[in-house]
């Protein structure tokens, strides 16, 4: 089978000269669930748009077996599916449902898989009576399991998220990593806070200044206190 | 300025209607090729970013207690040119309409005419007239404050041309046009003063937006700018002068009636007897005389009317209607108060 | 302007919410054109024709207070053009009200119609969008034939009014917690301009990314919505209702009242 | 001496009718480092804007002495200063100078004393070099650090501060932690990172569906699981 994803010498530059990622080189198997960590400008947000086709570099990318280039990108869209970091960018609709309904109508689903669709997803984050509501009556955790609803109810094989744990509470958060935890599909998450990415990962990249510095388990990374705190990053509380 | 639904007759919002609906439907039709994906989302949050930008007040010098904001079909014209412009502040004006309930429903025509079309466009034109596609500043500022200025003066003075073709206020139009083109002045002097102050920020801080070169901008050509603005100038012009000079009383024409001439026969006759007998019934029943009661008939009509009965009619009909509301209210009331012990 | 007014009642539950948008839609603009279409100088029938839309406000339980106050908030350009009529035109009139009777002029009656038709087309309207959800609306109109670009256009705007506006607040507030005196005109205008700029450089930034969040979602440029609205037999009811009322209104009560 | 913040029994209720502050009563000495903890939507956010005055609802607020309403407001924003949760929305001008220097000018200081003032506070946030920059070309740490530095070049006696770690990575974090800790202003601080909390506060005061619920050492109240689990929130690892 396929790998997930496979990034072979992946370089980008931003239009201003900003070099954002520089010669990345990465392999992930199907069903894992990885950790991009690293400190602020580092590059994972832009690690995350490469996957999804967003941003042009040199190299490649291949996602499931399909590398990324025009003619393929609707079918990657399919099978990988990202989900940014404000989940105020991510809610465009004027409510849950249509927000929802959004990806599974443009794969061109029927209406009544679509609204089977939005009931799955909406089940699996728990906000099944929120589906008349508009965004901006949800709370902050409500509105980043929404988030999550709009990319789960396109069945994508991989899913990757933008600091999924912004700006959440504690109670909040474990709710988030149960929920993550119990996705079958390949998860690529990209963080800053260690004890996140220590709870959910098996898997970590540490990534700074646009290269990737280590790459394995993600007990055996996070748990490097030299390596950790000379990228700005800190040893997890769970770990230490 | 907002239009309001009652100083229009039927007609001409009927008419208003038409006119944005079919220039709406043309310039949605005109861009569809060139909107790509990516100006959709950009465009509904620009609308927003209209309704968000009116919060931002700052204080006016000279009149203590006032505070200007901007509107911002120019600073729009000018970075999205001016179709989008046109799409985006229409749809403004609309949720206006529907969520904020400034001008009604069936303004709704002539305040899409006179707040998004002619000032997006007339803006533009201005503005690109003015630059002539350079981008030193100079020229940017003066571009954008004349467009502004003149852009906001097209769109009011098309409000007591509208109003007068209604007839519905006694206002000379004159006067009411004096007004609104000298209170409109100060309103675009502010317009243009801040757009431009953005225009200078946006040139500091992403100067791209400023230079044209929002990917995907839909431009007009130089010609199709000349043409238009002259056609629209005519337009302008010719409307206000006939209106202005060739009725200087206040464009009584459209009224049915003339108070002051007695002798002067309603525009619109009908001699079908059933239509005059209600006439005749109305206007010996009136209680809350029309225009149709004749002036000079008026005193004679009222000492008849002084302690007789027609006042009774509409008596009845206000203290029915409050009895109804009456009704209504006390059996929702009850209905609630039924429904909540058990809910 | 604070969005919590935006859409406080077209959340509830009522029977009048329940209604399809397109039904609500047509019966209020039938509506507003016939109120706007009766004589200029009747005051009384208009007392008739409110009965319908209080009947709506009291039966969708939306508070006649917020009604009220919405109405008095968009007055203020209306009420200077009718207080104005009375200047213009004194022509004498006798107006009797049962008992009573009074002298008038035909001025103040208009400017009495202005503002009773005034508040009675917006009370008509405010019973429209306070009983309906914006996208419901939306689709309504989509459906009677609003531009599909304008339908989106108009989507967007109204989910990113509640996310600008509280951007535009927190911008303001920041401003406010560091201005303790006015700087001047000049000063206050290029900091406002600051203000603008920076909100519009953000809005911009923030389209980028719903592009990137559309087509993560397979978006290819063709919009698609599932419509679910649904005209049921309470619609037809209500419509034949409305209809009813007014033609009623029109046929019975007008020519004799007035 | 009077106190720096007296709150007695507050309330406040936003437009739409959700009672964010429900009889709140507090008091805090000068030069103490106070952290509001609660969960999302607890009220904290709400109850700084009430200190700074920008909401009024019932009941009285005192600032250093004087009591908030419409003729002491602009004498109390020269004492309090608020720093709120998104640095963009604290960074409107178009260099960081300009910025900083806002607050000065406004208080109607000379241009001397202007630049004094912007110097000294860049420096103690250690964004000397960036003084040209345009805030939108800093990154997540240097944004949030100016914006601190637009609060300190008004010389406040009372700084809030809404969620200041959010979307910081762990160096960051902790450069922030001993910049707050190393300054002589009282501090009140919203947060829901009770790692950040537990680091920086000597009293911590719990706030949950608008109510007080505890009020005392920061240590104390933040070593008590019961409570902190009960209210969404968790013992931060540095105490456990
Ligand atoms: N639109 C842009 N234009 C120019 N440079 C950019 C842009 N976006 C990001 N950068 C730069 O690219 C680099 C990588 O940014 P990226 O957003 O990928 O970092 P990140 O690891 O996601 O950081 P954070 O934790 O702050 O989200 C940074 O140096 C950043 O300043
Ligand atoms: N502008 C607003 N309009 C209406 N309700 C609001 C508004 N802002 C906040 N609220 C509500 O007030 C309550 C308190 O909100 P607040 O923002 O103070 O919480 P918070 O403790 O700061 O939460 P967070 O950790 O998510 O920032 C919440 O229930 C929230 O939904
Ligand atoms: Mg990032
Ligand atoms: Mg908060």
């Amino acid at each position: 089978m396929a790998k997930a994803i496979e990034i072979e010498n992946f370089s980008y530059a931003y239009p201003d000269g900003t070099v954002a990622l520089d010669k990345i080189n990465l392999s992930l198997e199907h069903g894992r669930k990885l950790a991009l960590i690293g400190p602020n400008g580092a590059g994972k947000s832009t690690l995350l748009l490469a996957m999804a086709g967003f941003v042009k570099g040199t190299g490649r990318v291949v996602v499931d077996g399909l590398e990324i280039n025009r003619k393929n990108l609707k079918k990657i869209r399919a099978r990988l599916c990202s989900c940014l970091e404000n989940p105020d960018d991510q809610l465009f609709m004027p409510t849950l449902f249509d927000d929802i309904a959004f990806g599974p109508l443009n794969m061109g689903l029927t209406p009544e898989e679509v609204k089977a669709r939005v009931g799955d997803a909406l089940q699996t984050v728990g906000l099944t009576e929120m589906v008349d509501k508009a965004p901006h009556h949800l709370s902050a955790g409500q509105k980043r399991a929404a988030a999550i609803a709009t990319v789960l109810s396109m069945a994508p094989k991989i899913i990757t998220l933008d600091e999924p744990d912004g700006s959440l509470d504690p109670r909040n958060r474990n709710n988030l990593l149960k929920l993550l935890a119990s996705l079958p599909q390949t998860l690529i998450i990209a963080t800053c806070n260690m004890n996140f990415a220590a709870a959910l990962a098996d898997r970590a990249v540490l990534v700074d200044k646009g290269r990737i510095i280590a790459d394995g388990d993600a007990k055996e990374i996070m748990s490097d206190s030299k390596l950790m705190t000379e990228h700005g990053l800190e040893v997890p509380g769970t770990i230490r | 300025m907002h239009m309001a639904n009652e100083l229009l007759s039927v007609p001409v919002a009927a008419g208003t209607l038409a006119i944005a609906a079919a220039g709406l439907g043309f310039i949605c039709r005109k861009v569809r090729q060139v909107i790509t994906a990516d100006k959709l989302a950009l465009m509904g949050i620009l609308g927003a970013f209209v309704f968000a930008g009116q919060m931002v007040n700052f204080q006016l010098p000279a009149m203590p207690g006032t505070s200007g904001h901007m509107v911002g079909a120019v600073l729009l014209a000018i970075v999205l040119g001016p179709h989008l412009a046109a799409i985006v502040i229409s749809s403004v004006v609309i949720v206006q309409c529907l969520i904020f309930q400034d001008g009604g429903l069936l303004a709704l025509g002539c305040n899409i005419i006179n707040m998004a079309l002619v000032p997006a466009y007339a803006g533009y034109f201005l503005y690109r007239i003015v630059t002539a596609g350079s981008a030193s500043s100079l020229r940017v500022h003066i571009g954008a404050m004349i467009a502004c200025v003149v852009a906001v003066e097209a769109g009011a003075i098309l409000v007591p041309v509208q109003a007068a073709l209604a007839g519905v206020l006694v206002v000379p139009f004159s006067t009411f046009l004096i007004t609104m083109i000298g209170v409109h002045f100060l309103v675009g002097l502010v317009e243009g003063l801040i757009t431009v102050a953005v225009l200078g920020y946006l040139q500091q801080v992403r100067s791209d937006l400023v230079l044209h070169s929002l990917p995907g901008k839909v431009r007009l050509s130089k010609s199709a700018v000349l043409a238009t603005l002259v056609v629209f100038t005519i337009i302008i012009g010719a409307g206000v002068s006939l209106l202005a000079s060739g009725l200087p009383d206040g464009l009584e024409w459209s009224y049915a009636e003339r108070p002051d001439e007695p002798d002067f026969e309603p525009a619109v006759s009908n001699d079908d007897s059933r239509i005059a007998a209600v006439d005749d019934f109305q206007s010996r029943y009136s209680v809350m005389p029309d225009y149709s009661v004749r002036a000079s008939k008026l005193g004679q009509v009222a000492e008849q009317q002084a302690g007789s009965s027609p006042g009774w009619t509409s008596f009845a009909g206000v203290m029915g209607s409050v009895i109804t509301m009456a009704a209504i209210w006390l059996t929702a009331w009850i209905l609630r108060k039924r429904q909540s012990p058990t809910a | 302007m604070h969005h919590a007014h935006i859409d406080k009642f077209a959340y509830q539950d009522s029977p009048v919410h329940r209604l399809d948008s397109r039904v609500k839609f047509i019966v209020v603009l039938v509506f507003t054109a016939m109120v706007v279409s009766l004589p200029r100088t009747s005051v009384s029938i208009l007392a008739c024709y409110a009965v319908g839309p209080f009947a709506l406000l009291v039966w969708a339980k939306i508070p006649l207070r917020f009604a009220f106050k919405q109405i008095l908030l968009v007055s203020p350009f209306v009420l200077v053009l009718a207080l104005s009529c009375p200047l213009y035109d004194r022509t004498p009139a006798t107006v009797a009200f049962g008992p009573f009777s009074w002298r008038l002029t035909l001025g103040w009656m208009r400017c009495f119609t202005i503002l009773g038709k005034f508040t009675v087309t917006m009370s008509a309207l405010i019973a429209l969008v306070s009983t309906t959800r914006f996208n419901d609306l939306l689709a309504g109109l989509q459906r009677l034939g609003l531009p599909k670009v304008l339908v989106i256009q108009l989507g967007f705007l109204y989910r990113y009014i509640f996310v600008l506006i509280d951007r535009a607040h927190h911008i303001l507030q920041a401003r406010q917690g560091r201005k303790l005196r006015s700087l001047g005109f000049k000063a206050e205008l290029r900091i406002a301009a600051a203000m603008l700029g920076s909100l519009f450089v953000r809005s911009i930034d923030t389209a980028e990314h719903i592009n990137i969040a559309m087509q993560a979602r397979a978006f290819d440029g063709k919009w698609r919505t599932l419509s679910r609205l649904q005209i049921r037999a309470a619609d037809y009811i209500f419509a034949l209702a409305a209809a009813l009322f007014m033609a009623g209104l029109y046929l019975l009560v007008k020519p004799v009242l007035q």
